[in-house]
């Protein structure tokens, strides 16, 4: 039931703020913050026994079940949304017009993203998924910018529908290879570990195009930078650190359980794609002149990281791609943050047309820099442990892979470092105001969660491996 | 009289067919809208004729009562098709159907 | 006892919160007193340490909490205390609360006082994680930590970017090395099932498991090494890193963290002793490391550069020693030439601090009369480091010497030649420094003066150091009557595979003494030429000599490596942005909306609204039909 | 029977009315009669298959389910577009035509013999070569009527042709016999010459590729709310008609079938799409996104063991779409104009129609949790591992869909402004929005 009120608050909300005129800023965060605890509470009941799931029988002929559960994985990503949700929501700075719509949108695809994560269905994962495509569509159409906003909307909507199609049909393929047809969590995984390799190899592929434009992983990304670029600065966080962890809780829900010797066998190719997206992201990073693009690019170097470690098929990969998914997220929206606090003062993100900033805002400086060896992946941050277990996992796969997708280890330091230097440190000192209360705050928690979680980890991974 | 007796099924199939081909032709080839009207009641008959030899092969009348809801609906037909044209004309002054292509693309 | 152990890495970590967060509201003096008493109690705690384990000798580990527990994969907080890593705390605490001593004063002018402090303690709680931890993953931390500290010390005055830039260039070479210890981490793993230095070697010698995959665990450890330790080919960032301020060159770039990867190779000695071809790799990478250091060291005019490079050389001599299977004494090196390096840094940085900034020796001459505790400081530790009987430097380097003798001529000659040209450049470095007359404008002349207190003193407990200090490891041949010889050799051995030198006494003495001749001749000759006949070293521009500028040119190892990896991968980068990423992807996701449409146009012909047009098309599809049949 | 009956009365009692000058009575006698139709198939529903009147028609369930749910669009079809009709003038004759093309897709989902068939198609389509034309002085309207008529007779000449070819190999038009007769005897030439010949007629009713040419046109040029009432119950009556033709009478002959019908389908998909993507005028464009429907629907015959109810989904959840699209485009179309440029702004002019227009769109695009996704859904899924190729095409093709449908919405809510005034027509909207919204949000789950 607690399940049910995990995915309908904000649901709920949303079809309020459609109607409401006040404070919608309040509304959401509050709404999220009482989502929050009840989710926290809920796993604290879980773990005394009680039953928090929930398994509704929608359609019985072809066996589609309202089912929502809050394992492990689920609640981690949960967290995750709700945490960077309240962000997010947090840390819009300026006046928007149709406030309340905005937040409406927002929170309806919050609620799509929480049931794509706590769904123990097939058919329902796939609803949620796609269902979360539409807030973000009307997010970007009305509140972004650029001449050629239609355009980029367009490319980006099409370019992750014809994704997800094919996921429908891999999905589908398994379900009707059933005798008595379902799309039960378990029931699938069993139907598609009941498949021949090959067959299991085809489903695999049809799932990896949908998540690859997703996540993205080259050569599907061609919409991701333009889209973050054009995207009103929120949805972007929303598309960076939640929307593109479906993909990656993908591998990890549905693909790797239903066709392990699909991936085993003819799936590599996968994990080959996933290396090259690491280092040609990277690459991509490293010639970027503006800060948010830059920022996109290490976005597609780090999940491209997560799902090869992912694929690769260990107790580390699934761990560590969890965990890297959750302080990737974090990070994300932390350094979006950034982006619209410089953006917002120094009225551009051109990188070599900035400097000094240090001198004028030591503390922010000093913020940004722990953000930057966080996505640097530096021992103690949260970025260490993650990355360390993919890379771990990923070199069961090949040492030489791991050497690999290792590069990034010294390419994300060479473009990261630069663009810091650029922007913080030199003799020219543009002018910066200091950081407002809200915004230190959430860069302070930002930073607080990066480095807590860097230090004593095992809290997060034991919450994953649901010990907790 | 002999000669009836060696006219099979076959000939009256071949004769309908016939028929009906010359229809379409017809409607392919000419442009004038009465004309089109008239290929299309050919192509009805066509299917009258075949309806009434094989009524007479199997030799019960479903056929040839077949044959009478055709022509009522070939009359209904006509009755509406030559109101739209009449329509046509008084609008386009012509019954040219090549100049009807308005709609396209 | 070794309980206290986990307080050793606790108060630098405190005196970095504390100063990063309360010290805005606190005077100068507070803030320096704090910063150095925090590493003052920590080296009280590692002495204690270090005493007891004087005692027992052997390996205890004390566990803080749980870090990453993964399945299989368990790795913990927990420390280990054993000889090797007594010996560290004790000298990292040891010079490192020194060094804070002497900041204090240098750093005093500097706006960025407080930051300076907090980034030194942040150092050396790194440093000591990494010598501390008891696994692979802990000391990478240490390993990446120290890292960081040394960007940002280095890059510490940031408003000039030549300073950023060098930061930037240790940061990213760094990490190659460092992707090699990764890469050597999960290796072992997967083979060994634990990054515990207790199951690998100490107790469970699980290290041997690694089968065909020893020799590259042991490279991939090595290029770790290398990059901390500016070994070649990944030498080029130290020189660099003397942009920083003087102490942060003294402690981070000559006594501690460029010494870390000796301490790696050394705790892993059994794997690289399992491994010749991975110990020939690590000799001979030192003994060019050692040839080139001191090579160019020999024209280096900028008093830190030429320190630097001579700190490469020393490094280079410590691998040497390693890859012979000289274990404990490249760290009896480590550990002297940590004396007298910090010693020689600091007595520079004095001599820069009386200068006014200026760094060119051939700007000085004749300080001797200014300065004096800084002079004959500075001589003691010159001496130590030409290696002069009974100073620090004769001793560990004497026995690297020696194994290099027994195990291959080559070897030795190549490193008899650096040591020879250490005395040189050192001396030359000396005399055009202090000696002759003063070549510097007036007012530096005006302004010169000896340093305060807090400067001095740390300069005076370094060269008592220097001085005694190779008496913890004394050859065999001087030894024996006294009954200490190979003291540390044998503290060490549980710890690392003891290896020492075989000859018999004579031999030993015959070597130091031809060690020492060569050594006097080259001081010989650098006074012959800078003192008794007074001449100055040459201006850039009046080089002409091709040896001469490759030298001052540094090989041009610099510029090799700008041609061949920065610029061919902006080059590859920038190909793939502009032809892949916005042409080739761009085209294909456009072009296949554009192509559809394209097949659509084809077929708007039929949609011509001719009545015709359809008939033909209903008639065609009619026969297509009855033909398909 | 009483069904047949009452639609066909319904016909009668309009064109009475109208001498009467009752004309405000009819709507309501119209919505009575069709809540009767719905009625009485809920009384037969539990009543064994009865076959009346010498064989000519069956209410059985299969009929049932069409008659209910032609009906249920029929009333919303009313409900949406009465405003308009009555904006034309001459309600009473077209609500008249309306009620006896009614009653002929009634027919269309209940005979048992080819005769009933012929007349029920007949009594379908001729009142529609007059609706199309309706717009007397509207030379479009008149050239749509006149095409429809043209080509539609040629159409029912081929389909007749091959009923009587059937009728000579089988020597009936009773379905059963003619059913008994190919399980029995090894089939005849002609039976299969008249199947290809009857399938080309349906294909023309259905407006499946290449017979779909005079679908556009005849959508453009007719009025918009008869252009509703064709794109919806007329096209689903045709489909059950040919599903229960071809998937009941004519199973034996499937087997050879299915490979045309697939090629058709791809060929409808593939041209429908594409050509789509070049219309400019919305009315056009959707009439296209009709033909692409047309191509899922035909696809149905291709479900192995003929899934009926996934027809029957798919039609009601395309109609209602489809219905609130042509409602809005109505709308649109009167007050502005029908090109795309019209709905600039639209969505802050009248932020519910524009949301309305939305839904539908994207529910005829089959975008989770619309109604118009499990219609999909379920074709998908029935073809999926027997069709697999056919599936990918389908899926490859709704992207394509997804773009046009797309390019409304942006243009509804793009930035972009035309001056033109609008103004939503009739108080009925809340309620259409309600009806719309349930049925196609919630009745995804009951079927």
């Amino acid at each position: 039931m607690i399940a049910l009120a995990i995915f309908s608050i904000p649901l709920l909300l949303s079809l309020l703020l459609f109607n409401s005129r006040s404070n919608s800023n309040k509304l959401a965060l509050t709404g999220l913050m009482t989502t929050l605890v009840v989710a926290i509470v809920g796993k604290v009941l879980q773990s005394y026994g009680h039953i928090i799931s929930l398994d509704v029988p929608l359609i019985d002929t072809i066996g589609f079940h309202f089912s929502l559960i809050l394992d492990g994985p689920a609640f981690v990503m949960v967290l995750l949304t709700l945490i960077a949700g309240i962000g997010i929501l947090y840390s819009i700075d300026k006046e928007i017009q149709n406030a309340n719509r905005f937040y409406a949108w927002s929170m309806m695809m919050i609620a799509a993203m929480l049931g794509a994560f706590m769904a123990a269905d097939a058919l329902m994962f796939y609803l949620c998924y796609e269902w979360a495509l539409i807030p973000i569509f009307f997010l970007i159409l009305k509140w972004g910018h650029g001449e050629h906003l239609s355009k980029i909307t367009m490319r980006f909507f099409l370019y992750t529908l014809f994704g997800s199609l094919f996921m429908m049909l891999s999905l589908l393929y398994v379900h009707q290879s059933m005798a008595h047809p379902t799309f039960e969590m378990n029931a699938m995984w069993e139907a598609g570990k009941a498949l021949t390799a090959g067959q299991q190899g085809w489903v695999f592929a049809g799932l990896f195009i949908a998540f690859a434009v997703k996540m993205p992983v080259f050569p599907f990304h061609s919409w991701q930078p333009s889209t973050y670029d054009h995207a009103p600065i929120q949805g972007t966080m929303l598309l960076a650190a939640i929307m593109l962890k479906m993909a990656t809780f993908g591998l990890v829900r549905w693909a790797l359980p239903m066709v392990p010797a699909g991936i085993e066998e003819h799936g590599q190719w996968a994990i080959y794609l996933s290396v090259i997206s690491v280092i040609y992201a990277s690459l991509m990073a490293l010639t970027q002149k503006r800060l948010k693009l830059m920022i996109a690019y290490s976005s597609v170097a780090h999940v491209g990281m997560i799902s090869a470690g992912v694929l690769s098929n260990t107790d580390q990969g699934t761990v560590g791609g969890l965990f890297e998914m959750f302080s990737h997220g974090i990070l994300a929206v932390a350094m979006f943050a950034v982006y619209q606090m410089i953006e917002s003062r120094v009225g551009h993100d051109r990188m070599n047309e900035m400097g000094g900033i240090r001198t004028s805002a030591p503390s922010f400086a000093f913020l940004f820099f722990i953000l930057v060896m966080g996505s640097v992946a530096l021992p103690f941050t949260s970025g260490f442990v993650g990355e360390f277990l993919l890379l771990q996992s990923l070199s069961n796969t090949g040492l030489g892979l791991a050497a690999l997708a290792g590069l990034s280890v010294i390419l994300g330091a060479a473009y990261m470092l630069r663009g810091f230097q650029k922007m913080m440190l030199g003799g020219k000192a543009i002018a910066f105001s200091a950081l407002s209360s809200k915004e230190t705050m959430i860069l302070s928690i930002a930073v607080i969660i990066v480095i807590a979680l860097g230090i004593y980890p095992n809290i997060l991974i034991q919450l994953i491996q649901n010990i907790l | 009289m002999e000669i009836l007796h060696n006219i099979y099924i076959q000939h009256y199939l071949a004769l309908s067919i016939a028929l009906f081909c010359i229809g379409i032709f017809g409607l392919l080839f000419r442009k004038n809208a009465i004309i089109m009207f008239m290929c299309v009641e050919l192509m009805l008959n066509a299917v009258n004729i075949a309806l009434v030899a094989f009524s007479k092969m199997h030799g019960d009348t479903d056929g040839q009562i077949f044959v009478f809801f055709i022509m009522v609906v070939a009359a209904a037909e006509v009755a509406v098709g030559l109101a739209i044209l009449m329509m046509l004309y008084r609008n386009m002054h012509s019954t040219d159907t090549d100049s009807l292509n308005q709609l396209k693309g | 006892m070794e309980k206290l152990v986990a307080l050793i890495p606790l108060f630098p970590a405190l005196g970095f919160l504390c100063i990063t967060f309360l010290g805005k509201n606190m005077s100068k003096t507070a803030v320096g007193t704090l910063a150095t008493a925090m590493v003052g109690i920590s080296f009280v705690l590692a002495s204690l340490v270090f005493s007891t384990q004087l005692h027992e000798g052997h390996a205890t580990m004390v566990k803080v909490f749980d870090w990453i527990h993964v399945g299989t994969f368990k790795v913990d907080i927990s420390f280990i205390v054993d000889p090797l890593s007594s010996l560290y705390i004790l000298f990292i605490t040891g010079v490192g609360s020194l060094i804070h001593l002497y900041s204090i004063g240098y750093m005093h002018e500097d706006e960025g006082f407080n930051r300076f402090m907090s980034y030194l303690n942040l150092f050396v709680f790194f440093m000591l994680l990494l010598v501390l931890g008891d696994n692979l993953l802990l000391l990478f931390v240490g390993w990446e930590g120290v890292g960081v500290c040394s960007f940002m010390l280095i890059g510490f005055w940031y408003k000039d970017h030549a300073n950023n830039d060098a930061a930037k260039k240790a940061f990213v070479i760094n990490r190659i090395g460092d992707l090699g210890l990764l890469l050597a981490m999960t290796l072992i793993f997967i083979q060994c099932g634990s990054l515990n230095y207790n199951d690998l070697m100490i107790s469970g010698g699980d290290i041997a498991s690694l089968g065909k995959w020893t020799t590259l665990a042991a490279i991939l450890l090595f290029i770790g090494a290398m990059g901390k330790s500016a070994q070649f080919p990944l030498h080029t960032w130290l020189p660099d890193a003397m942009a920083g301020p003087t102490p942060v060159s003294a402690l981070i770039h000559a006594a501690t963290m460029v010494t870390a990867g000796i301490y790696l190779v050394a705790r892993f000695s059994d794997l690289f002793a399992m491994s010749e071809m991975a110990s020939q790799v690590v000799t001979w990478a030192g003994v060019i490391t050692a040839v080139m250091g001191a090579s160019i060291a020999l024209t280096q005019n900028d008093i830190k550069k030429v320190l630097a490079y001579s700190t490469v050389s020393q490094l280079g001599f410590m691998f040497a020693a390693l890859g012979m299977g000289a274990y404990s004494i490249a760290v009896f090196h480590v550990v002297t030439h940590a004396f007298f390096k910090a010693l020689l840094f600091l007595g520079s940085g004095s001599v820069i601090h009386a200068m006014g900034g200026e760094q060119d020796i051939r700007r000085m001459g004749g300080l001797k009369n200014h300065m004096s505790i800084t002079y004959w400081t500075f001589l003691i530790g010159t001496i130590a480091i030409a290696g002069i009987f009974p100073f620090a430097g004769f001793f560990s380097k004497d026995q690297i010497l020696a194994h290099a003798m027994e195990n291959n001529l080559t070897v030795f000659v190549l490193l008899m030649l650096a040591a020879a040209g250490t005395a040189f450049y050192m001396f030359r470095m000396f005399y055009l420094t202090f000696h002759g007359k003063f070549r510097g404008t007036h007012e530096q002349e005006h302004h010169l003066h000896e340093s305060p207190a807090t400067m001095t003193t740390p300069l005076i407990v370094l060269a008592i150091a220097s001085t005694i200090g190779g008496f913890i490891g004394f050859p065999h041949a001087i030894g024996e009557s006294l009954h200490v010889h190979h003291w540390l050799d044998h503290f060490l051995s549980g710890t690392v595979v003891a290896a020492h030198s075989h000859l018999d006494a004579t031999a030993e003495i015959i070597l130091a003494l031809v060690a020492m001749g060569v050594a006097g001749g080259m001081i010989y000759f650098a006074y012959n030429t800078y003192v008794s006949r007074g001449i100055n070293a040459l201006e850039d521009e009046e080089i002409n000599s091709g040896l001469h500028k490759l030298l001052l040119k540094k090989y041009g190892f610099d510029e090799l490596y700008d041609n061949i990896i920065r610029k061919p991968i902006d080059y590859i980068a920038s190909g793939l942005h502009h032809w892949v990423e916005d042409k080739a992807l761009m085209n294909i996701v456009d072009g296949s909306g554009s192509s559809v449409k394209g097949i659509a146009r084809l077929l708007q012909g039929l949609q011509n609204g001719q009545i015709i047009t359809y008939l033909l098309a209903m008639i065609g599809g009619l026969i297509a039909l009855l033909f398909l049949i | 029977m009483i069904i047949l009956l009452i639609s066909a009365l319904l016909g009668v009692a309009l064109l009475a009315l109208e001498i009467f000058k009752l004309r405000s009575w009819m709507m309501p006698l119209m919505l009575i009669s069709f809540m009767a139709i719905l009625a009485g198939t809920a009384i037969q529903w539990g009543l064994a298959e009865n076959i009346m009147n010498q064989n000519m028609i069956s209410m059985d369930a299969f009929a049932l389910k069409g008659i209910s749910i032609l009906t249920i669009l029929a009333a919303f079809w009313l409900v949406t577009q009465h405003k308009n009709i009555q904006a034309t003038g001459n309600s009473s004759d077209l609500y008249a035509l309306i009620a006896f093309s009614f009653c002929g897709a009634l027919l269309m989902t209940n005979f048992t013999n080819l005769v009933m068939l012929f007349l029920a198609i007949e009594i379908l389509s001729i009142p529609l070569y007059v609706l199309a034309a309706s717009k007397r002085g509207d030379q479009l309207s008149n050239e749509s009527g006149f095409k429809y008529f043209l080509l539609g007779s040629v159409a029912s000449s081929i389909l007749l042709f091959g009923i009587a070819l059937i009728y000579g190999a089988t020597a009936s038009f009773d379905l059963y016999t003619i059913h008994h007769f190919m399980a029995t005897q090894n089939t005849h030439p002609w039976i299969m010459v008249g199947l290809v010949m009857m399938l080309v007629g349906f294909a023309f009713k259905i407006s499946a590729a290449p017979f779909h040419f005079w679908a556009p046109d005849v959508y453009q040029g007719a009025p918009t709310p008869i252009t509703g009432w064709m794109a919806t119950v007329v096209k689903g009556a045709a489909i059950i008609g040919m599903f229960r033709l071809f998937a009941g009478a004519f199973e034996g002959a499937m087997s050879t079938f299915a490979g045309i019908i697939a090629i058709m389908v791809t060929l409808t998909l593939i041209i429908a799409n594409g050509m789509a993507t070049l219309q400019h005028n919305v009315k056009r464009m959707l009439a296209f996104s009709g033909i692409s429907h047309a191509g899922f629907l035909l696809s149905t015959l291709l479900i192995p063991g003929f899934a009926s109810q996934a027809l029957m989904f798919y039609i009601l959840g395309y109609g209602i779409a489809s219905l609130i699209a042509f409602t809005i485009m109505q709308n649109v179309g009167s007050q502005i104009g029908e090109e795309l440029h019209a709905f600039e702004g639209l969505a802050k002019k009248s932020p519910f129609s524009a949301a309305m227009m939305t839904i539908a769109l994207l529910s005829m695009a089959g975008i989770p949790p619309l109604a118009g996704f499990f219609g999909k859904y379920y074709i998908i899924s029935g073809l999926m591992g027997h069709y697999t190729w056919l599936t990918i095409i389908m899926v490859l093709t709704s992207v394509v869909g997804m773009y046009y449908y797309l390019k409304v919405i942006f243009v509804m809510y793009g930035k972009s402004e035309n001056g033109a005034s609008y103004t939503e027509n009739g108080k009925l909207y809340p309620i259409l929005g309600a009806i719309a919204l349930l049925t196609l949000f919630a009745f995804s789950a009951f079927i």
